[in-house]
């Protein structure tokens, strides 16, 4: 029909927050319309639109037989496959399962088990098929979701700044929660993007935007169980919506192991 | 300059006053979100009167003091390079039109500010920022509107945090050269020393009375108190080349395993000035701006070249902020780069300590 | 001459989360209607075991990103009924502006994106932007209001972050809270007007006789506090919800469905139900929009459910607006709290119906046990009988057409399947359920 | 001898000049040479440069590089650039049509030094693109028409298509210049040389090593072998001269991001005596 470019929205296993971030760019939703032509997107439109498409944004894990099948056919019809949300790039809350008896899980919560097709993980689409960009956050940020979906129109490689939370906190003069209030703090760790809110609204980070470069949580756990956060507060802190991502479950392991020792 | 003046402490309004009938905005410590930072003021009712804080690597608390004095702290998370150099600058824009693009240089308006509760150690900061921004091969013309726009009164020090060190690099406690006015708070009053003529032109209608001896004995006994209170040190001397010769040193690995490569330490630091300019279009990309915000070179992406780091690790990112600020600073601007304030020590959220650090790279415990 | 056929909805649009709908029928018979929620279960009650209570509001709001504020208030307010916290005035308004938030952005965005283009015959809100460029304009802008309210309280529109047990981290900040006071003041003005276009379309005569349920409160419209009400049944509880109202699984969805214990029939709840029992209620404002717009006292039409959303989304503004107005800073809005071992449960109004929590919690703070009732699966049953009195009268149309009009009577439910999905129980005891 | 910044600093270091692509093309694979023309006189008024020093070309909403002058134009307001694609800034450019107006800030950096007086044999040494930023040291001196002096141009390349200005080389050859050109891998229509670019340099015939300069511009390994191979014909280490290469933002010397050592190589360098860098070169992640 044009020459835009045709823009596919699918979600897996999620919340639906990080689409949504798409739909709260209220003052770019119809300039962004103008320039792609949104192809298959159930949850703004009837429309839904047979690939290929030329970018695709996939939220969500992978966590059923059905949905390992489905991605494949995605990655086979988009040109550009970007995965948004830490669901998509980590597994998300849902992965907190992998870990744990799944079969246990499901007997706990529902009743008739065997109705229940699922698989026993949940896990990032970056381990299942080919990525082109992993947009991080629990939820995306929608600045960076528009600004990745420009860069990509104009033909600039997509990228976003992927140092930590701290620089924001100190670029917007927020005064560390950790260091002038004693509360235990994954910004050191975590890679920027939320704008630092939670140290802004007093409160330490709980790591959305899911490890830093090379970031060393092992590091600051150390730090934060010598200096009275006890293992038991400090776990659960790593095991939130990027619990899968190595960096931080291992820094997890670590401290349970240290704490068992 | 002329002789030392007082000012009752009951008059300290008079100056704020004084500031503001100038035009001036006063920007001062006063307690928010837990520490001392620097913000603008109305009154003197907003300084920390009463506050000290406490200082550890890694540690920062206010607390009530059982003094009512208004500077009884050293320096907090914030430092005046957030007003001079602020982290968050618009250097350019691009205009698209019908002949293409066209460019123009932005400048903020300047202001009039007046820094009140310098620090000696902030005072030398300061000085070596100008050397970066205004004495090299180019001006940044913004910074220098900013600095020479600016008042300073100085406050020395009447105490000394753990993390202090600033003996050792020669910056403090007591402020020399560099302010316009300074203070020293004794039990009833100011102790002024006026540093430059504009320094007198502010303090002349206040109608000072001169400071007796025994204002200039008490403020001596306070000056050499705070200097025995400063307890850390670092061995400055040949530390230039004692880094140099060590940098391919195991020892860097061991820093590098707590290290968290967080940014925070160059984030306070008051001289670090690393920054990075960035393209804010608009969405139709007719407007185009480009934004300078702080940066640090304990990010990845901060020496990337087509796409690699090349300080890949680290161990070498930790290493060039530490040989920058304590070594090829001299080299490239003829001094030391470190003012021994502790903000890099305090701020770290793992309490990474320089001063050890060195010695445990290249010895020299002093 | 019977034949039997299936219509089927392979994919709910413009809905949140996914979901499918089928419908078997021998010739003219309707032999079911399964609304078909095949969004992965993620198991949420079951993660939530042992950990500190702290992380309820941040754990419980990512089951839906569409109204993560509901799911932080229902978890404190169940957890702190559970420690005994009695929270202050300036915390309970404040909650109440956060939730205006949340009711603005969601219902701005379900009316104009989700919902209107099925009445004005649209594949989606941008492609009916296209000649209703006004009307979504300001629908889009309407919702963005809801989104600026909630990131002054919440720090970001979708999973705040200033939510906790006890009340907020910090107050929000005054100056931001009234440079926001225009919008809101546009707001109330500009979602009146939304919700008079929309009370002009052209409804379907369809009508059922609904056990409308929602909370009930002596002096407000019910956001986070007071009793259940039920048109049919009359005043029960919060503290009995599970006792009134059942959840059972389906083999056909992985939502569990709800219904009356006594009657095992289905109840209707959001928007509709909500207008229905608190209309006197509301804001003056909405209220008189309400009169004007001829919205019936007992309105039992589901697809005017845009038109109750309207009604509330200018409730939303009107409020929002006053606790604005009225806002004073305080030094703290959090409760601090000893920990204790207790239960407790709350339900509050979410955009879309009523949400209910129950935790058991030990005496180190750990939870015990979630209970969590999410109002799509809640409604999830009223939509399959409402379906199988709707299709009859359809039934010689085509099935692209029959599809068509099931999605539509769906979408007027603004069903949140993300959230459907996360209705987990630990136990269920269907012997009890006679 | 030490290089010095050739012209004083602009009016603000931020100021931008518009420029206007007037033709482009192509050299190698991914490489071309664009040549623009300042928009407004003023700017060209004011704009000299020397060769080895470089300018920042913006293209709004893509970013800066830096982009060595790979020709100098006396008495011309001609900007001759040499670029390889290889990201969002040097793609953007690749795709300017003619007459497309870009921003330019500079000239920056010190250059390639003078030719002392007593210079007898120049040795240009250019890996790949690094070829660029020699192009002007050639020509200038080609047309300085030094009789009596030698100009050795050693060009490196991945392979026989990569070899940068290669329909110059006979033009040098016809002016004086040796030109001899290595690809790393060969090719069956390849005649010449396969290897590193410092193997050549054991071959040379280096009459007076101490009247003897060398300029290489290239990867730093193979500018650091070079000068290896030079120090081992003899030629003195203050003879020879690296161009160096670091991401660069602001290249005025206050982003920092440029910083090698003691350097910011957009200020005190790009060209560096090898003295002042060879050591630092050793330590891995400077
Ligand atoms: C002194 C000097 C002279 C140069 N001369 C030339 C030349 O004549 N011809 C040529 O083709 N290239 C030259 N380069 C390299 C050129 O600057 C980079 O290839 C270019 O900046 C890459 O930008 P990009 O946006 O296309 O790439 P991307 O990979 O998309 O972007 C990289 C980002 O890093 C920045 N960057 C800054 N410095 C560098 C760098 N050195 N390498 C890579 N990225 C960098 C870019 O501006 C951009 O913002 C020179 C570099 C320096 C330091
Ligand atoms: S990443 Fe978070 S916000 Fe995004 S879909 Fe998953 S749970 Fe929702
Ligand atoms: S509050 Fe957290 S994110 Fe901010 S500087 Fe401190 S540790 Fe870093
Ligand atoms: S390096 Fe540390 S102690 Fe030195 S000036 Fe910077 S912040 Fe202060």
């Amino acid at each position: 029909m044009s020459n835009k470019l045709r823009l596919g929205v699918f979600k897996f296993a999620s919340c639906d927050g990080c689409q949504l971030s798409l739909l709260n760019a209220e003052d770019e939703l119809l300039a962004l319309a103008e320039k792609l032509e949104i192809a298959h997107f159930l949850e703004a439109s009837s429309i839904i639109g047979a690939g290929p498409f030329d970018v695709s944004l996939v939220e969500g894990s992978i966590s059923t037989e059905a949905d390992l099948q489905r991605i494949k056919d995605v990655r086979r019809l988009s040109k550009t496959l970007i995965t948004i949300g830490a669901c998509a790039t980590s597994g998300g809350i849902q992965a907190l399962r992998n870990g744990a008896s799944y079969e246990e899980f499901v007997r706990a919560v529902y009743p008739s088990p065997e109705f229940i097709h699922s698989l026993e993980t949940a896990t990032p689409i970056s381990q299942h098929v080919p990525v082109d960009f992993e947009l991080r956050g629990c939820p995306v940020n929608t600045k960076q979701l528009v600004q990745i979906l420009v860069d990509h129109l104009h033909g600039r490689r997509i990228r976003v700044p992927n140092h930590s939370v701290c620089r924001d906190c100190k670029l917007s003069g927020t005064v560390c929660v950790t260091v002038a209030r004693g509360l235990p703090c994954l910004g050191p760790v975590t890679q920027a993007g939320c704008g630092a809110i939670c140290p802004e609204f007093t409160r330490g980070c709980y790591g959305c935007y899911g490890p830093a470069h090379q970031s060393n949580p092992s590091s600051l756990m150390a730090w934060l169980s010598g200096h009275q956060h006890p293992v038991e507060q400090l776990v659960p802190l790593l095991q939130n919506f990027n619990a899968a991502a190595p960096a931080f479950s291992n820094a997890a392991k670590e401290l349970q192991e240290g704490a068992r020792r | 300059m002329t002789s030392p003046l007082f000012l009752p402490v009951a008059e300290l309004p008079k100056l704020l006053a004084r500031l503001l009938e100038l035009g001036y905005k006063v920007i001062a410590p006063t307690i928010d979100q837990e520490a001392i930072v620097y913000s603008e003021i109305q009154s003197v009712e907003d300084l920390p009167r009463g506050w000290t804080d406490e200082q550890e690597p890694g540690h920062y608390r206010i607390k009530p003091t059982s003094n009512d004095r208004y500077f009884d702290y050293v320096v907090g998370p914030h430092s005046w390079k957030k007003y001079l150099f602020p982290p968050l600058q618009l250097i350019s824009r691009a205009i698209s039109g019908e002949e293409g693009w066209t460019f123009e240089t932005c400048s903020d308006a300047p202001e009039q500010l007046a820094f009140l509760g310098v620090r000696a150690c902030e005072l030398a900061a300061m000085k070596i920022q100008d050397r970066v921004f205004l004495d090299g091969a180019y001006v940044d013309t913004g910074y220098q509107r900013r600095r020479e726009g600016s008042f300073v009164i100085a406050v020395n020090c009447s105490v000394a945090s753990p993390n202090c060190f600033c003996t050792s690099m020669n910056s403090g406690p007591r402020c020399k050269t560099g302010f316009d006015l300074a203070l020293t708070e004794l039990d009833d009053g100011m102790f002024v020393e006026v540093g430059s003529s504009r320094g007198q032109d502010v303090i002349e209608p206040l109608s000072l009375h001169a400071a007796t001896t025994q204002h200039l004995n008490s403020a001596e006994n306070l000056y050499a108190r705070t200097v025995s209170q400063v307890s850390k040190h670092l061995n400055t001397d040949d530390l230039r080349n004692r880094l140099m010769s060590n940098l391919n040193d195991g020892k860097w690995d061991s820093v590098a395993e707590r290290c968290l490569s967080c940014t925070n330490c160059t984030m306070v630091c008051p001289t670090c000035f690393c920054s990075h300019v960035s393209e804010v279009p608009s969405l139709d990309e007719t407007v185009v701006e480009r934004q300078r915000k702080w940066d640090s070179c304990f990010n990845l992406e901060f020496t990337a070249v087509h796409g690699t780091p090349v300080r890949n690790d680290v161990r070498s990112r930790y290493r060039q902020w530490l040989t920058h600020k304590l070594a090829t600073w001299h080299d490239q601007f003829g001094e030391s780069g470190c003012v021994g304030c502790g903000r890099c020590i305090t701020w770290c959220p793992v309490g990474i300590d320089l001063t050890v650090e060195v010695n445990a790279i290249c010895g020299g415990e002093s | 001459m019977s034949t039997s056929r299936t219509i089927r909805v392979e994919a709910l649009t413009r809905v949140e989360g996914e979901g499918a709908l089928n419908v078997r029928l021998s010739g003219d018979q309707i032999e079911a209607v399964e609304l078909n929620i095949y969004e992965p279960p993620r198991f949420f009650e079951a993660f939530l075991r042992g950990r500190p209570l702290e992380d309820a509001p941040d754990i419980t709001a990512r089951i839906c990103g569409i109204c993560p504020v509901a799911y932080q208030m229902s978890s404190v307010h169940a957890l702190e009924r559970a420690l005994g916290v009695e929270i202050t005035p300036e915390i309970r308004q404040l909650r109440r502006l956060l939730y205006c938030g949340e009711w603005i952005e969601s219902h701005a965005l379900h009316m104009h994106l989700l919902h209107a283009p099925d009445f004005l015959g649209f594949a989606s809100g941008i492609e009916m932007g296209q000649h209703f460029p006004e009307e979504l304009k300001r629908g889009l802008k309407l919702k963005k209001i809801g989104n600026q309210l909630l990131e002054i309280l919440g720090g970001r529109s979708v999973h705040p972050i200033n939510v906790c047990v006890g009340g907020f981290y910090r107050p929000p900040k005054r100056d931001a809270l009234l440079d926001l006071l225009p919008s809101l003041e546009w707001g109330i003005a500009a979602a009146a007007d939304a919700t008079r276009w929309v009370s002009e379309f052209d409804f379907p005569e369809f009508e059922a006789d609904y056990d409308f349920v929602s909370l009930t409160h002596p002096d407000e419209y019910p956001f986070n506090e007071g009793d259940m009400l039920s048109s049919r049944t009359g005043v029960f509880p919060v503290a009995e919800y599970e006792k009134t109202i059942q959840e059972y699984q389906v083999p056909h969805s992985t939502a569990l469905q709800a219904e009356k214990v006594a009657t095992k029939s289905s109840c209707h709840f959001g928007p509709l139900a909500r207008v229905n029992l608190n209309r006197e209620k509301l804001q003056p404002i909405a209220k008189k929009l309400a009169d004007e717009c001829h919205f019936p006292t007992l309105c039992q039409n589901p697809f005017r459910a845009i038109v109750a959303r309207g009604i509330e989304l200018t409730h939303a503004f009107e409020e929002a607006a006053a606790l604005v107005k009225a806002y004073r800073p305080v030094k703290s809005v959090r409760q601090s709290y000893e920990l204790r071992a207790g239960e407790g449960a709350a339900a509050t109004e979410a955009p879309r119906g009523t949400l209910f929590h129950r935790y058991h919690v030990d005496d180190e703070g750990k939870i015990v046990s979630a209970l969590i009732s999410a109002p799509t699966s809640q409604n999830q049953r009223q939509i399959e009988v409402d379906l199988e009195s709707f299709l009859p009268g359809y039934l010689s149309l085509d099935n692209a057409t029959i599809a068509h009009h099931c999605e539509r009577l769906i979408r007027s439910y603004d069903p949140c399947i993300s959230c459907a999905t996360h209705f987990l129980r630990l136990t269920i005891e269907r012997n009890d359920v006679s | 001898m030490t290089t010095t910044p050739a012209n004083d600093p602009p009016v603000s270091a931020w100021t931008t000049a518009p420029i206007v692509l007037r033709s482009t093309k192509a050299e190698t694979p991914g490489v071309f040479t664009a040549e623009f023309e300042f928009k407004c006189e003023q700017d060209a008024a004011r704009f000299a440069s020397r060769p080895g020093q470089f300018n920042m070309l913006y293209c709004p909403g893509y970013g800066e590089s830096a982009i060595s002058l790979s020709r100098v134009c006396e008495n011309s307001q001609r900007l001759v650039h040499t670029i390889r694609s290889v990201g969002d800034v040097t793609n953007r450019l690749a795709r300017l049509k003619i007459g497309e107006i870009i921003g330019l800030r500079g000239p920056f950096g010190n250059g390639w030094p003078d030719f002392p007086d007593d210079l007898q044999h120049l040795i240009v040494v250019g890996g790949g693109i690094g070829l660029a930023p020699l192009r002007p040291v050639i020509e200038q001196f080609l047309a300085s028409h030094m009789a009596t002096r030698e100009l050795t141009v050693l060009v490196g390349a991945r392979s026989c298509e990569h070899l940068l200005f290669a329909g110059e080389y006979q033009s040098w050859r016809d002016s004086g210049a040796t030109v001899i050109a290595t690809v790393d891998r060969s090719a069956p229509e390849w005649k010449g040389e396969v290897g590193v670019v410092p193997a050549l340099i054991d071959r040379l015939n280096i009459r007076d090593p101490a009247e003897t300069q060398l300029f290489a511009c290239g990867p730093e390994i193979m500018m650091s072998y070079s000068a290896t191979a030079a120090l081992d014909r003899d030629i003195p280490r203050d003879n020879i001269w690296f161009s160096m290469e670091r991401h660069m933002n602001c290249a005025i010397g206050h982003c920092g991001r440029c910083q090698f050592g003691s350097h910011f190589i957009c200020t005190s360098g790009p060209v560096f005596r090898y003295n002042d860098v060879q050591q630092l070169l050793t330590i891995h992640g400077l």
